[in-house]
């Protein structure tokens, strides 16, 4: 059974459709890309699965469960883990306690060691500093633990978001241009990244990307998106090589 | 991991920042201790010798506000006041930071062996000797220190909804306001009787029945701020902002006409509850309890919730539960401070608690600090001190604070200690001489 | 070891302080009377009042050479306090001159907001307060040590009816208050009270209220020129009168409008013009007119601060000269500021006849309220505030 | 009927006077995202402004020294005390938010706040306690259409203040600093890249929301002449809410927003006990903010708020 499936999803926004008929299926361990022109709605699927919208149509089962209509943070807590294409970090809050905050569903201290200091809440909050740690350490960022976040340089800015959607020790990730805005080398030291959590965790990633070589490279499937329409689907190489999708989309720019 | 900061190779300082920097030097490793001690030592003093010294240096009494406001309605006596103020305060403060630090350093390292809450709560019964002592000179003091307190928890409560979670509630005074009247409603009705009577109950029993009266008052003022709470799932910033000055105007609007409580009237007659211990063991308590909050990774999810709602979203945290929370807890703390103030002033009206207040409050917070506990304590004792001290100025009083509160914003934006934590066991810990890294964890970006 | 000199001069100077300051005089040369006024904050112009007045009284007192009591001349020193309006503020003032500056006495505050908690701690701190202005019932109610100069409400409210009901026979009121002010919402009650027990429930055909700082009274006004009402009943402060009366003649109604002794200032006229002339108040004092010590009050404050006092400097005047009264019954000051207080106290709640120019007040004993009469004053044609009629409890 | 129809146009003047002073508060709120609480003080210097220009005028006219008929005067008033109040408003923009641009919103109304309480002060101080009588500029006439009552002067206020509302429309609909205000609106960060100056344009909006407030100003000295320092802060707050209710830099909306207000405080005075005024007309903001939770022509704008 795969770990997520969408099926004949359809979302309108007031009387625009955004995206029409949309089926996935993702089993664990593997890479999915998605891929499209800017607005082809791309990250409104995003959104759509995650629960910030809930669409108008179809449905959505993450381990065999619908989830559709879904609450964001408990989908999210169900193991649905996600970056955002622009970073959306908390300004004022260290590098550490964003990674922390990721354990939010995990915590069962409740008020009562929120308020008064319980000696369960000091060991639950050891716990999950010693967790996030491990995470940073991961991410490479583990020397800037106590760095509020704007000061980050703006690659560790990209792994920070990566660690913390990894502290609520998703089934499946989803990632939003994770490498927007990086240098090449940058970027190749992200595939790397990506590619050892995927190891590790044996993590099911949704990708969206601009970057084709790194979405070929990645994926083990690629989904082609246009005008909320998949136009083309199948390995890298078959889509790459489609002529619908070099019309559609890739034309020139193709980059390899 | 720190900022890399230059303090290893200290620049040539001139004139006014080296002498400060020296001074700064000076006490750099005198505990927190050391200072009680200093304090301890100056109120004892001012206790034994205060009053005769002050009548040799021509001042009728022992000073209340460290002779401010006597200095500024006759500026001759100002030498006098300093003098005094010297004698009494600045030199056993120096001499204690001078010769007792090393053993308060020593006697603070041996109290942290101990679980941290011993010398807590040794450091707080110290606090409080020193208050007492000094508050024992005149009750002038006593009134001040108490509404000082007050607005401790007034500025602390609305920091958690205003600083930590970010949003711009104006609904303090409203909350306030319902702490004050239900728990005054209840010492009146069972300790005093008059228009409310319930059962009177003997006298003895009423610091006992206060306590659930100010949680009572504090628990209504919470169910109100679901008014306020609710609505914030949906809209947040500025629609929100006029949710919570309708609820300040609907709630006083509300007591306005109640004529059971006075109506305009107002309602008095509270029996004296509030003692400066009482007082001071909920301002504590308050502290305690809501620096606990913060600190903790469930109170972190309010800083996601202002910085990012879409991302704490994602990261799993239930934000509809913290804005629920973090509303009810602060107007839970403000309802506290209602019942309080009303027991210190012994009586309340409805025009208390309106724009005025609401001014004052939101003020007190910006002044001290956003999101930061120490900044909000900072910001009502200096707004309170400041306000007393001031008092002879009358008018030019209310030019004055305006424009020192415009400076801090012009050039502090966020207040004068803002996003700093509490962190007890550093504000505990004794101050070894090698250590010198005194720097401030402040977002530049703030 | 040159340091260790200097901490040694340091105690030696304490000692020698120490010393000295046991033997520091004890007997006080000046009376101190602490006033605790509203300069700043909402009523200002009442703070203002309070300040002038008090200010007047104890130059006057002084440049006479000082207090005569016992035989003896006391300087008299005033301690001003703002209390910004706020009951906070005023509890902290009064603290503040009870314990610190060890104040004889307290007049003030104005406001009855301010007045009932401060009441408290003067009569917990046993010191006798006199309020010139406040008539909330509950500022002196069991509360031994705390005075007022003025007639209270229960007086006032049924004085305006009778006086309408005999002058023109009306029997439909109108009255029109602030409900969030305690003042005129107590006045408008007692009002109310006492007409529908002269001309039978219902005969208040509309009983309109606002709230602070409101500035259109169109709706209730409309209301009540249609509900049929013969006369308007106002116990508002003189500035809301100004607007209640020129609003009320837009909107065509025609009776006669009556007030309170809140309209009792000299501001009245200029701001209210018109819209003013022929209507009636009571009140402590008409300045046009007046005679003796009344007038002579007056006449100082016009010379002085250029303008006719309010009814607030007026009260706070008498306010000073019963306590100066109390002061000089009790026939010797001590020095002991605890036995001090309790003598001017005990002095003061035996006070009767005391002519004010405010009225004749009389103090039984028991009851901080004083008995006086108050006047009816007409607003004359040339906008003066002229004698009309007297009544008397 | 009478009474409803008195009431109409009870509320209509009272209306349009929060509708002036709303759409400065919305003029600067719309453009730069400030809560400007020292709005309700800048009506208040506005009104004095007025006060003082219109009774030395007419001191002049008496003393014979130039003889200008009423309307005359009443224009002067007006214009006068706008162009000097927008330099108040300038100057607030200058010292007090301008610093802080790039502070918290927050900070910025408290900035607002103190300096109202500076304004208040200050006029307390500088013309001592006494309440001031705005002078009749023109004389009132009374007239009576069946049983409703109007006056020159409440007719004359509907009127020019609906003329102020219309200008200022225009000027925001059609002239190129008008767009520039509706782009500032749109977007604080593209403004710059557009070669708008955007300390300009704050001061611009600063001194249109300051004469529209001075406008009221003097408007409201005429309908209700008693002036005192503290005037201002009840409309601060109100028209606070008249701005975010008719939604972010919307003009009809605020002005709808503003007579909203107006009919509010008139009709639940009338038909209820005025106490429960406050009471009720919040509420019922309360309820109209659950259903349109971005006022009534706002766009939903995203909650990314500086703090």
């Amino acid at each position: 059974m795969s770990l997520l499936q969408v099926k004949k999803m359809t979302h309108y926004f007031g009387g625009l459709r955004a995206v029409y008929n949309y089926n996935l299926d993702i089993n664990p361990g593997e890479i999915h890309g998605l891929i499209g022109p800017n607005g082809a709605g791309k990250t409104t699927i995003f959104n759509l699965i995650t629960g910030i919208y809930t669409p108008t149509e179809g449905d959505i089962l993450l381990d065999g469960k619908s989830i559709k209509g879904m609450r964001p943070h408990l989908i999210a807590a169900a193991g649905l883990a996600r970056t955002f294409q622009n970073l959306r970090l908390w300004r004022y809050m260290t590098v550490l306690e964003h990674v922390k905050l990721a354990h939010y569903s995990k915590i069962t201290y409740g008020l009562s060691g929120a308020f008064f200091n319980t000696r369960k809440r000091s060991q639950e909050e050891n716990k999950i500093t010693q967790k996030s740690m491990e995470l940073l350490k991961l991410a490479g960022i583990s020397h800037l633990a106590d760095t509020v976040v704007t000061n980050l340089p703006y690659g560790a800015q990209r792994r920070l978001e990566l660690a913390r959607a990894l502290a609520i020790e998703p089934k499946i990730l989803f990632l939003d241009e994770p490498t927007a805005g990086m240098n090449p080398e940058e970027m190749l030291q992200m595939m790397d990244i990506i590619r050892k959590v995927q190891r590790q965790f044996n993590l099911a990633i949704f990708l969206i990307e601009h970057r084709m070589r790194l979405v070929m490279e990645l994926s083990d499937r690629v989904q082609t998106l246009v005008f909320g329409e998949v136009v083309a689907e199948g390995l890298p190489e078959e889509v790459r090589n489609n002529p619908v999708v070099i019309d559609a989309y890739l034309g020139k720019e193709v980059e390899t | 991991m720190k900022p890399p900061i230059d303090n290893s190779t200290p620049t040539p300082r001139k004139g006014i920042r080296r002498l400060w920097h020296s001074f700064r030097q000076l006490f750099a490793q005198t505990p927190l201790l050391g200072w009680l001690f200093g304090f301890l030592l100056a109120s004892i003093l001012e206790n034994l010798i205060g009053y005769p010294l002050a009548r040799v240096l021509g001042l009728s009494k022992i000073p209340v506000l460290f002779g401010v406001d006597i200095a500024l309605k006759t500026p001759l006596l100002l030498p006098a006041t300093l003098l005094y103020d010297l004698i009494i305060y600045i030199i056993p403060l120096f001499l204690t930071v001078r010769y007792l630090t090393p053993f308060a350093n020593r006697l603070a390292a041996w109290l942290l062996r101990a679980p941290m809450w011993v010398s807590a709560l040794i450091h707080m019964a110290l606090l409080f000797l020193v208050l007492y002592l000094w508050t024992g000179i005149n009750d002038y003091r006593v009134l001040v220190a108490k509404l000082m307190m007050v607005s401790i928890i007034i500025t602390l409560s609305l920091n958690v909804v205003n600083g930590y979670m970010g949003e711009f509630s104006c609904s303090h005074p409203g909350f306030i306001a319902l702490g004050a009247y239900i728990a005054s409603i209840i010492t009146v009705g069972f300790f005093v009787g008059g228009n409310l009577k319930f059962v009177i109950l003997p006298a003895y029993l009423a610091p006992l029945v206060f306590p659930l009266a100010l949680i009572l008052g504090g628990v209504v003022a919470a169910l109100g701020a679901l008014l306020v709470a609710i609505p914030s799932f949906r809209t947040r910033g500025d629609y929100l902002a006029i949710i919570s000055l309708a609820f300040m105007f609907i709630v006083k609007s509300m007591f306005e006409n109640l004529e059971i409580l006075g109506g305009a009237r107002g309602f008095g007659d509270q029996p004296n509850l509030a003692t400066l211990p009482v007082v001071f063991i909920w301002t504590m308590l308050c502290i305690w309890i809501i620096n606990n909050f913060v600190q903790s990774t469930m109170g972190k999810a309010l800083n996601a919730v202002r910085d990012n709602e879409l991302a704490a979203d994602a990261m799993t945290v239930d934000t509809r539960k913290t804005k629920m929370v973090t509303f009810l807890f602060a107007a839970f703390w403000a309802g506290i401070a209602g019942g309080l103030l009303a027991h210190v002033i012994r009586y309340v009206n409805p025009g208390t608690f309106g724009l005025q207040k609401l001014a004052e409050v939101l003020a007190m917070v910006y002044f001290g600090g956003l999101n930061s506990v120490i900044g909000s304590i900072v910001g009502a004792i200096g707004y309170n001190l400041l306000s007393e001290m001031l008092r002879p100025l009358e008018l030019i009083k209310w030019l004055i604070i305006p424009l020192l509160l415009i400076l801090v914003m012009i050039f502090r934006p966020t207040g004068l200690i803002a996003f700093r934590e509490f962190d007890l066991h550093k504000i505990l810990q004794p101050k070894i001489p090698a250590k010198m890294e005194e720097v401030e964890n402040v977002p530049p970006s703030s | 070891m040159e340091r260790k000199s200097k901490y040694l001069v340091i105690s030696i100077l304490m000692i020698c302080a120490i010393l000295l300051g046991a033997c520091g005089p004890a007997a006080p040369q000046t009376i101190k009377i602490g006033v605790n006024a509203p300069i700043t904050g909402d009523i200002p112009k009442v703070g203002e009042g309070t300040k002038f007045a008090a200010e007047m009284w104890a130059e006057d007192i002084n440049a006479a050479g000082g207090l005569e009591i016992g035989g003896k001349k006391y300087q008299v020193e005033l301690i001003i306090e703002d209390n910004e309006s706020k009951a906070e503020s005023a509890v902290a003032a009064n603290t503040k001159m009870i314990t610190q500056d060890e104040v004889l006495i307290i007049i003030g505050p104005q406001a009855s907001k301010q007045a009932v908690p401060a009441g408290q701690v003067a009569n917990d701190n046993k010191t006798p307060m006199i309020s010139p202005w406040s008539t909330n019932p509950n500022t002196t109610l069991n509360r031994p040590w705390v005075f007022r100069a003025c007639f209270l409400d229960d007086f006032q409210g049924p004085a305006v009816a009778n006086f309408v009901t005999e002058e023109f026979g009306f029997t439909k009121a109108a009255v029109l208050y602030d409900i969030a002010s305690d003042y005129p919402k107590g006045l408008a009650e007692f009002f109310k009270k006492a007409w529908e027990g002269l001309h039978g429930a219902g005969s208040v055909v509309a009983y309109e209220s606002f709230t602070t700082k409101d500035t259109d009274f169109s709706a209730q006004l409309t209301k009540i020129r249609d509900s049929g009402a013969e006369f308007l009943f106002t116990p508002q402060y003189y500035n809301e009168v100004a607007l209640i009366a020129q609003q009320a003649h837009q909107l065509g109604f025609t009776g006669p409008i009556v007030g309170s002794d809140s309209w009792g200032s000299a501001e009245l006229i200029p701001l209210c013009g018109e819209d003013c002339y022929g209507a009636f108040f009571t009140t402590h004092y008409a300045a046009a007119g007046a005679t003796g010590a009344t007038k002579a009050f007056i006449d100082a404050y016009n010379a002085k601060h250029g303008y006719i006092p309010d009814d607030v400097a007026a009260l706070t005047w008498d306010a000073f000269n019963l306590a100066k009264k109390a002061m000089e019954d009790c026939g010797k000051i001590t020095g002991d500021i605890a036995a001090d207080r309790a003598c001017v106290k005990d002095a003061l709640s035996k006070v009767t006849g005391f002519e004010g120019i405010t009225g004749t007040m009389t103090f039984t004993p028991g009851s901080g309220d004083p008995s006086k009469c108050a006047v009816i004053v007409k607003i004359s044609d040339k906008g003066e505030f002229t004698f009309y009629k007297q009544s008397c409890p | 009927m009478d009474t409803f129809l008195q009431n109409v146009v009870n509320a209509l003047q009272w209306g349009s006077f929060y509708a002036l002073i709303a759409l400065g508060y919305s003029m600067v709120y719309g453009v730069l995202m400030l809560f400007n609480f020292a709005h309700g003080d800048i009506f208040m210097v506005g009104s004095y402004i007025g006060f003082f220009i219109a009774t030395g005028l007419i001191g002049l006219s008496t003393l014979g020294i130039i003889s200008l008929p009423g309307w005359v005067i009443l224009i002067l008033t007006i214009l006068i005390a706008m162009i000097l109040t927008s330099f108040v408003g300038m100057l607030v923009e200058r010292i007090g938010y301008r610093p802080l641009r790039n502070a918290p919103r927050a900070s910025a109304a408290i900035t607002g706040l103190m300096i109202g309480i500076i304004f208040e002060t200050a006029n307390l101080y500088l013309l001592g306690a006494s309440r001031r009588k705005f002078p009749e500029i023109i004389d009132t006439s009374i007239f009576q259409i069946g049983n409703v009552s109007l006056t020159n002067t409440k007719i004359f206020i509907v009127i020019i203040s609906l003329l102020f509302m219309l200008a200022l429309n225009q000027f925001i609909q059609h002239t190129k600093w008008g767009m520039a205000i509706r782009a500032m609106a749109y977007d604080f960060t593209v403004v710059p890249l557009m070669g708008v100056p955007v300390n300009t344009i704050a001061a611009l909006t600063f001194g249109l929301g300051s004469a529209l407030a001075a406008a009221a100003g003097v408007f409201y000295g005429m309908a209700y002449p008693v002036l005192d320092p503290y005037m201002g802060i009840e409309y601060g707050w109100k028209s606070f809410v008249a701005a975010i209710l008719g939604g972010r830099g919307s003009v009809i909306g605020t002005v709808i927003a503003g007579f909203l207000m107006g009919f509010l405080d008139i009709f639940v005075a009338t038909y209820f006990p005025s106490t429960m005024r406050n009471l009720i007309s919040f509420s019922i903001i309360l309820v109209i903010l659950t259903f349109r939770p971005h006022g009534f022509f706002g766009r939903a704008y995203s909650a990314q708020l500086r703090l």
